[in-house]
């Protein structure tokens, strides 16, 4: 690589919180159980990005992708259990609004 | 360089537009859109495997689970979707402002990290750091697949009893 | 042979699908007696090293990179005996056969899981067994009948992903600024005071206190574990949220803050905050389980205090009260479970005298409460005292003064709980009430046991664990 | 951490408690569901008495073997000095004589198990407490005394009954806390929880204070002497057991440990104390004569009195430290008499109100005469024990030249005399309000009466309790009384 490593890193960064800040803003602003879900999949892309990203500047490549393989695996068990709980809840209100969940209270 | 800026760029639309699109099934696509670019992103940086992996089970499966879960559940009334979409619309409208400011602010700044440098490049094999450093993640992996399995048999199994 | 303790509930599991059916039944008990097991080994001097003759190879063949010392120990420990006081509970709340079944299952996941985060030595490999075990709890609560069960899983994988991403950042903060992601190479990084390291040491404590319920962290957990199905709420207070968050916590300071001043100013601060605010959060509830939930986000406060202080004392106290806590916190769910199935409601405000119907619940309960709120000659007495012993030798006054004056707070919610709870005048409603079966009774009365007998025996119980490590 | 030796006594002593609770519960199995009160008196709680009467009894040869081991024990390493034991060790013999009492007065209700076994942890830990020789044990029994005490109190079910033993209980926790801060400020001081091992030292007047919090919230003084009359809603062998014979002198006692025998006692401190002691010495006297219910009238006396006590310790010589701990053990008596006795007349009038009340002199003779000779005592006339101990009390304030606190002392006595004279007539004298009720029960009646006795006995062989004092006060201070 040509540019030197504080620089990329800056790059790298730079793109780490936009897309973080997308995920959390898209899970924030939806009353969409779906939508909230797929926040928080933009979310684990930011973060999958700057494991690679740290592992190149690094130079742990191997390691940074031993572990996003990792990750990969428990994202998609993730997204399969709560894919699981959304139905369930859609099955019981018959709505995916995250509205009827807020009736705790304390 | 500039084209791989470029890919970065594109992958964070990919990812605005999935949030801000009014369908589930758009968003979707978006979020499948997303997980490929980033797995290109992630090819062109080297970390092949990893990328395969992001392609097959990120943009593809996950894109499977998700667009079963907007097809099982019926969509809302024409009026539901028009009042929950202006109320919607007005929380995100902001996001991509915010993104292009946090993205110019971010661009300033060039303060000097101290990075440790592993050189040469490259610790070895990705499938050796897998197979004989990391088995305990792999241990991992097979628990939370059992874990993800047991998960699909308690949740739909329940489901599919609701029904009766 | 630490890896047994990761192989042996593991292959219990795949084994518990190959049974016939009709033998399904056994799911229970079997699970049961692998935690007996997992207690026992809690027990044996230096269980990771001694060899099993044929099962040796197995251990350089899998080359888990596996660590235990007196700490493991301790969460191995209360690991087991909560995770048999769930299982009994589940075997008198749960209603058929296949849901005790799952439950015996996946609460086998999640101890494989907790086992993990107890010996790994390895930062990744810690956010991996943490996520193993929430995985678990999340299906546990959702495979619930209440009426809330969605809205507690949901808070709980909501701000469980909130702390995923922390670790994640932080794990990518390590690589580049140590290079490594043991947690050797974390102190490494810290002792050499590289800012990056700092910085990513922040981020994972940060994601620690989601997993923790640390305040401002604490939101998810009084829904969680108040939607939870009774014997899952057990297992949660007693075992899954303190190892996943507070055990990960007591590891790292032990392992690789060292007693370094940001790190420990970090853990007082969160630690004092959470104590008061979770103590007098509880004092306004009216739901059972919630105000046991607050009570438990307070506690596990004063672990995380103790951690700020005098390093060694401070562990030995973290892990004595992380003891206690595990014990009396479980047994209160316990004495929950039995209320809610004798009279079908939580609700404080509806009950009054039951104390009558069911002495043995208010009793184990009284001793219960009484232990955390940290009165002698209870077991909660002793780890509070050392707890503030810690913070004294350790010259943090105001911190201990804290924690001491917190705990009139919790006495004080605890007697408005007895009050509400089992004094008072007997209602006419409950007048058909009687107490609970004797198979919720024996976890109650098993861990109020040994909250008396830890305390009342403690000077003997402290030596050995002086001598023992931790 | 404490150190070994300290550890093992206090095991023991947990074994000796462990053991005689056992041993009330075999009592109760063995009556198969009827209770057997009178198996429970050979537990009131000290080891000596334990050892004396073991001999047949039912402890077993093993049980008392421990016992034996733990006394003989005490007795070498003389972890609290056998003299400084008995003055608050008389509170044993008025425990009995209340458990006692109880027989007849608790038969009625409900939760007898749970009083009488409270009633034992209770005085065990009050023992332990006398012979704890370091602090984090004090500390120990000394909430367990609060524990037991939280049970004793909210023995009624009812709504109100059981928020006041919230709040008693509350109220001495705190000041237990606060005094924690200032154990662990001693420790941080010292290295050590050895009480004799910091012998001598001079404590700095914040850390002073942080203990005075907890021994003033436990005796009731002023400023938190709020729970004491609001526990009368406990039954009247309950506020007997705490506030005259055992719970409220604990904090005395503990004062007189630490403050005579084992730290500096300075100028600045005692004045401190004495000042507080005099203020709630006449404020409470005060309540006491506008009071209308018999109960709190005779707490607010309580608190009046402990007032006196701590005037006595902090006049600071010899003298008066005698003189205090005569007084614990003759205002326990007595005030146990007078509790017991509004006991009496509650349980057979149905009322605590004085308004309601007179005339009871015709149909309750005996508890009558046995209230004037406990009220005697407690207003100090002679030739009753009380007598005695205010008289070394205030000689000792005029010894120590403070004559405005002696004033103080004189004045109190004075009030003593009016409220207990007021209340006296209100209820036994005068016209009578409705039916006269009779004594019910001989037994409570021969235990009221029985106090009254030891109150004038203790009055007339004055010699050998005050010998004890003296023998108590010179271990304690190591000077010759």
């Amino acid at each position: 690589m040509t540019i030197e490593i504080p620089q990329s890193f800056w790059l790298y960064f730079t793109f780490f919180v936009l897309l973080l800040v997308d995920g959390l803003w898209c899970m924030l602003a939806t009353r969409n159980l779906v939508r909230i879900l797929i926040g928080l999949e933009i979310l684990m892309k930011s973060v999958t990005f700057f494991l690679i990203a740290a592992g190149y500047l690094s130079g742990r490549m191997a390691l940074a992708q031993a572990l996003v393989i990792t990750v990969i695996v428990i994202e998609v068990v993730v997204v399969v259990v709560v894919a699981g709980i959304i139905l369930g809840f859609y099955r019981k209100h018959d709505s995916l609004d995250v509205g009827n969940t807020r009736r705790m209270k304390g | 360089m500039i084209w791989f800026t470029l890919l970065l760029v594109v992958l964070v639309l990919a990812a605005l537009w999935a949030s801000m699109t009014t369908t589930l099934l758009r968003s979707t696509l978006g979020l499948a859109l997303a997980s490929a670019l980033l797995s290109v992103v992630m090819f062109s940086m080297g970390a092949t495997l990893a990328a395969v992996m992001e392609l097959s089970v990120c943009a593809g499966l996950i894109s499977v689970v998700l667009v079963s879960v907007a097809s099982l559940t019926r969509p809302r009334s024409i009026q539901e979707e028009l009042a929950s979409r202006r109320s919607r619309l007005r929380r995100i409208w902001p996001l991509p402002l915010v993104l292009i400011a946090a993205g110019v602010a971010l661009s300033f700044v060039h303060a000097p990290v101290d990075i440790v440098l592993h050189l040469p490049k490259g610790d070895g094999d990705v499938r050796t750091v897998l197979w004989s450093l990391r088995q305990l993640d792999l241990f991992g992996q097979i628990l939370i697949l059992l874990a993800g399995a047991l998960g699909v048999l308690v949740l739909f199994r329940k489901e599919a009893k609701d029904d009766d | 042979m630490s890896d047994l303790l990761l192989l042996v509930p593991f292959v219990a599991v795949v084994l518990l699908y190959l049974l016939p059916k009709r033998a399904r039944t056994a799911g229970l008990w079997i699970a049961f007696g692998i935690l007996a097991l997992e207690t026992a080994a809690a027990f044996i001097d230096r269980f990771a090293t001694i060899d099993f003759g044929l099962l040796a190879p197995l251990g350089k063949l899998l080359g888990f990179h596996l660590a235990t010392d007196g700490l493991s120990e301790l969460v191995i420990l209360c690991t087991g005996l909560v995770g048999m006081a769930a299982l009994l509970v589940a075997r008198r709340t749960l209603e058929d056969e296949n849901e005790k079944f799952l439950f015996a299952n996946l609460v086998l996941v999640a101890v494989v899981g907790i086992n993990g985060i107890a010996m790994v030595r390895d930062l990744f490999s810690l956010y991996v067994f943490v996520e193993v075990t929430a995985v678990a709890t999340f299906i546990l609560i959702a495979a619930g009948r209440g009426d809330h069960v969605f809205e507690g899983a949901w808070k709980y994988i909501f701000l469980s992903v909130v702390a995923s991403v922390l670790m994640l950042t932080s794990l990518g903060f390590f690589l580049l600024s140590t290079g490594g992601i043991t947690l050797d190479a974390a102190r490494t990084g810290l002792a050499a005071n590289a800012p990056l390291a700092w910085i990513a040491m922040a981020l994972f404590l940060c994601g620690l206190f989601v997993k923790g319920a640390m305040v401002p962290f604490h939101g998810w957990l009084a829904d969680a574990y108040t939607a939870a199905p009774a014997p899952v709420s057990v297992f949660m207070a007693g075992i899954v949220t303190k190892a996943s968050g507070i055990f990960a916590l007591m590891r790292i300071a032990q392992s690789t803050l060292g007693g370094a001043t940001p790190g420990r100013e970090i853990l007082l601060v969160v630690g004092a905050v959470t104590i008061v605010v979770g103590a007098f959060l509880s004092l306004t509830q009216t739901n059972f389980k919630r105000m046991l939930a607050y009570s438990s986000i307070s506690q596990m406060g004063y672990i995380v205090l103790a951690l700020g202080g005098d390093l060694r004392l401070g562990i030995l106290a973290a892990g004595l009260h992380f003891f206690n806590h595990a014990i009396s916190k479980s047994q209160l769910f316990a004495n929950a479970a039995a209320i809610e199935k004798q009279l079908g409601t939580l609700d404080m405000d509806e009950m009054g005298g039951l104390g009558a119907r069911m002495p043995v619940t208010a009793g184990t309960s009284a001793v219960a409460s009484l232990s955390i709120a940290g009165l002698p000659p209870l077991a909660g007495f002793w780890s509070k005292l050392l707890i503030v012993l810690a913070l004294w030798n350790a010259k943090e006054y105001a911190f201990a003064a804290v924690a001491i004056l917190a705990s009139l707070v919790t006495l004080a919610y605890f007697l408005s709980l007895q009050r509400r709870v089992f004094f008072g005048k007997p209602l006419e409603k409950w007048a058909g009430a009687r107490e609970a079966s004797v198979g919720l009774l024996v976890p109650a009365v098993a861990l109020a046991l040994i909250t008396i007998a830890l305390g009342v025996g403690f000077p003997f119980a402290l030596k050995i664990l002086m001598g023992g490590g931790a | 951490m404490a150190d070994r030796r300290a550890i093992a006594t206090a095991a023991r002593l947990y074994f000796v408690y462990a053991t005689r609770i056992v041993d009330a519960r075999a009592a109760r199995s063995t009556g198969r569901g009827r209770e057997l009160p009178f198996l429970r008196l050979r537990f009131p709680g000290d080891p000596a008495i334990i050892r004396r009467r073991a001999k047949g009894a039912s402890l077993g040869r093993v049980g008392r073997r421990a016992v034996d081991g733990v006394w003989k024990e005490h007795e070498r390493r003389n972890c609290a000095s056998r003299g400084g034991v008995c003055p608050p060790g008389g509170g044993v013999p008025t425990g009995a004589v209340i458990i006692l009492f109880s027989f007849d007065y608790i038969a009625h209700y409900e939760n007898q198990n749970e009083y009488y076994t409270m009633a034992v942890v209770f005085l065990g830990a009050m023992m332990g407490l006398v012979f704890s020789s370091n602090l984090v044990y004090l500390y120990v029994f000394w909430e367990i005394t609060g524990i037991a005490s939280w049970r004793l109190i909210g023995f009624y079910r009812g709504k109100t009954d059981v928020l006041k033993a919230d709040k008693a209980f509350l109220m001495t926790a705190l000041g237990a806390l606060v005094m924690l801060i200032g154990i662990l400020a001693i420790h941080g001081l010292t290295g050590t929880f050895d009480l004799g091992a910091m012998k001598g030292t001079a404590l700095p007047l914040g850390i002073s204070a942080l203990l005075l919090v907890g021994l003033l919230s436990k005796s009731a003084t002023l400023p938190f002497q709020t729970w004491l009359p609001d526990a009368g809603v406990a039954p009247s062998p309950v506020t007997a057991l705490l506030h005259a014979a055992v719970l409220v002198k604990i904090g005395v006692y503990v004062f007189a440990r630490l403050f005579l025998s084992t730290f500096v006692f300075d100028e600045a401190l005692r004045t401190i104390v004495a000042s507080i002691a005099g203020a709630s010495a006449l404020v409470s006297a005060g309540a006491a004569l506008v009071e209308t219910d018999f109960k709190r009238i005779v707490a607010y006396s309580t608190v009046s009195q402990i007032g006196f006590i701590f005037l006595g310790l902090a006049m600071g010589n010899a003298l008066g430290a005698a003189g205090a701990l005569l007084y614990i053990l003759m205002h326990g008596l007595a005030k146990a008499g007078l509790f017991l006795s509004a006991g009496i007349v509650e349980q057979n009038a149905g009322t605590k109100e004085i308004t309601k009340l007179g005339g009871l002199m015709r149909s309750m003779p005996w508890t009558a005469v046995a209230f004037l000779l406990c009220a005697f005592s407690v207003m100090g006339i002679p030739p009753f024990g009380g007598f005695f101990s205010k008289y070394m009390v205030i000689s000792a304030a005029v010894k120590a030249d403070e004559m405005v606190f002696g004033a103080v002392f004189l004045a109190g006595a004075l009030l003593t005399i009016l409220y207990l004279f007021r209340l006296f007539t209100k209820v036994f004298l005068g016209e009578p309000h409705g039916v006269l009720a009779p004594e019910k029960s001989r037994l409570m009646v021969a235990c009221v009466v029985l106090l009254a006795a030891l109150s004038l006995v203790g009055g007339l062989a004055v010699g050998w309790p005050s010998e004890l004092a003296r023998v108590a006060i010179s271990q304690m201070l190591g000077v010759a009384g």
